[in-house]
């Protein structure tokens, strides 16, 4: 049977597969993000610790749906997805190749639970979904894993709730359970943290809510799922509610996790990120020496 | 099995707490309304043909589209306030200054009224705090 | 402030709309059918039934989506929408005019109760929509209402249960009393009544089973919603399915209704058709005269 | 608020007795999956154009989809229950017959074995009795 085995969670800034294509990942600026992310490159290679699928939950960032169709969840059934041309045409990576079969299983599972999901059998994906992937898997002619996209609309208002969320992640869970293959799932919440980039606010960062954010996301996920949005927008930004989207990731683990690791970087460019690896506690694997990395901003004075 | 709804937010409320932060268009209804004819201008900027025939005679191309003068010249003026003020959203707005071959950080810097220097200098140093950011009525 | 006044079932059978364009409506095997809507047509042309906006609840049978988007519920918000090409030329009818404000207005505060509703700003509207407004408003220039398109996926399994849309329809008419504007809304559960529309047991009708729900539907919809699929698909063929959206119509009435008029008529086309005006009791009109009438197949020989 | 499922249907069972029905082929993912290019075809048939290049030269324009062969005779004989049982459903090959602008009524019937008038007669009779039609296995 197949297991959500891990949780990740990752920022996917355009600007973080711009350092990696122009040979900038090593310079003062970026390299303290990609050392960070090293880490977790060298576990997630690791065939233990590779992932069959991921679901990776990340807000399409009006590339694949304009103003005429905005679905709250989707999810990708397709045999694969390409990436979209945002502007300054397709990022140069591989196609993301899906998996129908868990795909519309999890579909099916989740309609059956109440989630009004939207099944999609074409579509592009955008940086929210192929960043992650190039963070964790660098320049690969294909990628090692299949994927899972699945959209959540956090841009035209209201997006879903946390709670919402957090039941879908539970979902999520209860439907890869309920698969006969013996398959290594993860799921990736990607997105955030604490980000504005719009407006006389824009570079809003707030590193004590997005630090309480991680401990609370770790430890008390049920409470942190009924925080309003409006908290969010105050708190950690226009866009730091893409924040919701981690509380998927986090629901489809158990109560108890283990936080393998967890990087908390200020700024990569105008975001604060943060990249995470959890496991269920009774199936968690030795956490990462270091356990966990601050740095940017104003770690970097301490 | 779901059941009817026991508790429900005020819809109302809700929306009245989102115009209530400083510097900040929050994207509710009201303003995707607006923007319709602008996100989808921005959105049509994702092919590479249009792309270039944008650039080669914007006004031309910005008159195929049911938008005001007003907000023609927020495109042509490249002035990201102005266009988020006609219901314009960053992430469609995106397909624009991607068109210019400009960052994300340009383009929020942009809308800060502070130099590009400036802005990468203030986000180097942890970014800009949320104190007194939060709330237009309450002030913290 | 705006109220459901009424909820009404209808059929939504293309054959009705050819009948019509054909000048068949008065013939022997349709004359009947047309008989039954005329007492609806009478009523609902009074000034106080005509409602100024309808959530007209239908299933998209393969025309504004096909295979590669399926979203369980979306939600018309365009200014208007246009009648599909499903293959014979668009149906010749007017445009339906939408309620841009009170539609966002709905899909706002559904998305706020939880339901991931499918935005959409631009949609074709087919035979499920237009039908009905043949049905109750004959041939004008213009329709003499605005209308909210509401389409469920009903096609592509699993469509929601039917207990989710119940649920959605009591959103629905918390949506519609906390819109400002004085509106006499109206909600309509098309599709159904026992179809099927496909293979050896193609033709399948059953009475029983349908005069059962429409009963149920009236005085026992709590109960009625926790009817699993399969019990539709059994017993009202596998088009039958499509009774779960008059749920939505009447989850937006409260638990006590009255029928003004109840039409059951066997067959139109390969259906049992059924037409039911509902109103909330306490603020319900007059039942029409004769409140209830059974016309067709078996009925024809008592 | 939404809070975490606590009974779930079993997808397994869901799936399974779907199966059970007499004469039907219920359209879950596994049909969806097999008919995409089947059922994406008929929809290409909303377009006039399309329409009179198919009907002009039916194995031509079929050529352009990949669909099997079998499929392809499939509709070619306009066999609505073969092209069920290779993905179809009814509500995309709608567009079939209503491109050759036949009836639902005549499609359902000719999948019936049953000749037009007589499907025609059944119905009028109050149509086909769900008796001894619910279940495969129960027989009821
Ligand atoms: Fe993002
Ligand atoms: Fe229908």
């Amino acid at each position: 049977m197949a297991r959500v085995t891990t949780g990740i969670t990752s920022s996917h800034i355009p600007a973080l597969g711009a350092a990696v294509e122009t040979g900038k990942s090593q310079d003062d600026y970026w390299g303290p993000v990609f050392k960070g992310y090293q880490a977790i490159r060298d576990w997630i290679a690791k065939p233990e610790n590779m992932p069959d699928v991921v679901v990776l939950v990340y807000n399409d960032h009006a590339s694949a749906f304009d103003q005429n169709i905005i679905p709250t969840f989707a999810i990708g059934c397709a045999e694969k997805f390409k990436p979209a041309d945002e502007g300054w045409g397709p990022r140069p990576v591989p196609d993301v190749v899906g998996h129908p079969d868990l795909a519309w299983h999890i579909a099916q599972s989740l309609i059956l639970d109440d989630f009004d999901m939207c099944i999609m059998n074409e579509m592009d994906v955008d940086h929210g979904c192929t960043i992650p992937l190039t963070m964790m898997f660098g320049e690969p002619e294909q990628w090692p894993c299949k994927v899972i996209p699945l959209p959540v609309n956090v841009v035209t208002y209201p997006p879903p709730s946390g709670a919402r969320c957090y039941a879908l992640g539970d979902s999520i869970r209860a439907a890869v359970e309920s698969f006969p293959e013996d398959l290594n799932v993860h799921v990736w919440g990607t997105g955030g943290m604490s980000h504005q980039l719009q407006g006389p606010r824009a570079g809003l960062i707030n590193k004590e809510f997005d630090l309480d954010f991680i401990d609370q996301l770790i430890n008390d996920p049920e409470a942190l799922s009924k925080k309003p949005h409006i908290d969010y927008l105050r708190e950690a930004g226009s866009e730091g509610i893409e924040l919701v989207m981690w509380l998927i990731m986090r629901g489809a683990l158990p109560e108890k996790v283990r936080d393998l690791y967890n990087f908390y970087h200020i700024p990569a460019s105008n975001t604060a990120l943060g990249a995470l690896i959890l496991q269920p506690e009774e199936t968690a694997g030795e956490p990462l020496e270091p356990r966990r990395v601050l740095s940017g901003g104003t770690f970097a004075k301490a | 099995m779901t059941e009817k709804k026991k508790e429900r937010i005020n819809i109302h409320e809700y929306l009245a707490e989102m115009e209530d932060i400083p510097g900040t268009r929050v994207f509710t209804a009201q303003r995707a309304r607006k923007g319709y004819h602008l996100n989808q201008f921005a959105m049509s900027l994702m092919k590479a043909e249009n792309r270039e025939r944008f650039l080669a005679d914007e006004k031309a191309y910005l008159d195929e589209w049911d938008i005001s003068e007003e907000a023609k010249k927020a495109v042509m003026d490249r002035d990201y306030n102005a266009m988020i003020d006609h219901g314009g959203n960053i992430y469609y707005l995106a397909k624009l200054f991607s068109t210019d071959k400009k960052s994300f950080q340009f383009a929020a810097g942009s809308m800060t009224g502070m130099s590009q220097e400036d802005y990468a200098k203030m986000m180097l140093e942890g970014g800009r705090s949320p104190e007194g950011q939060r709330s237009i009525k309450g002030k913290y």
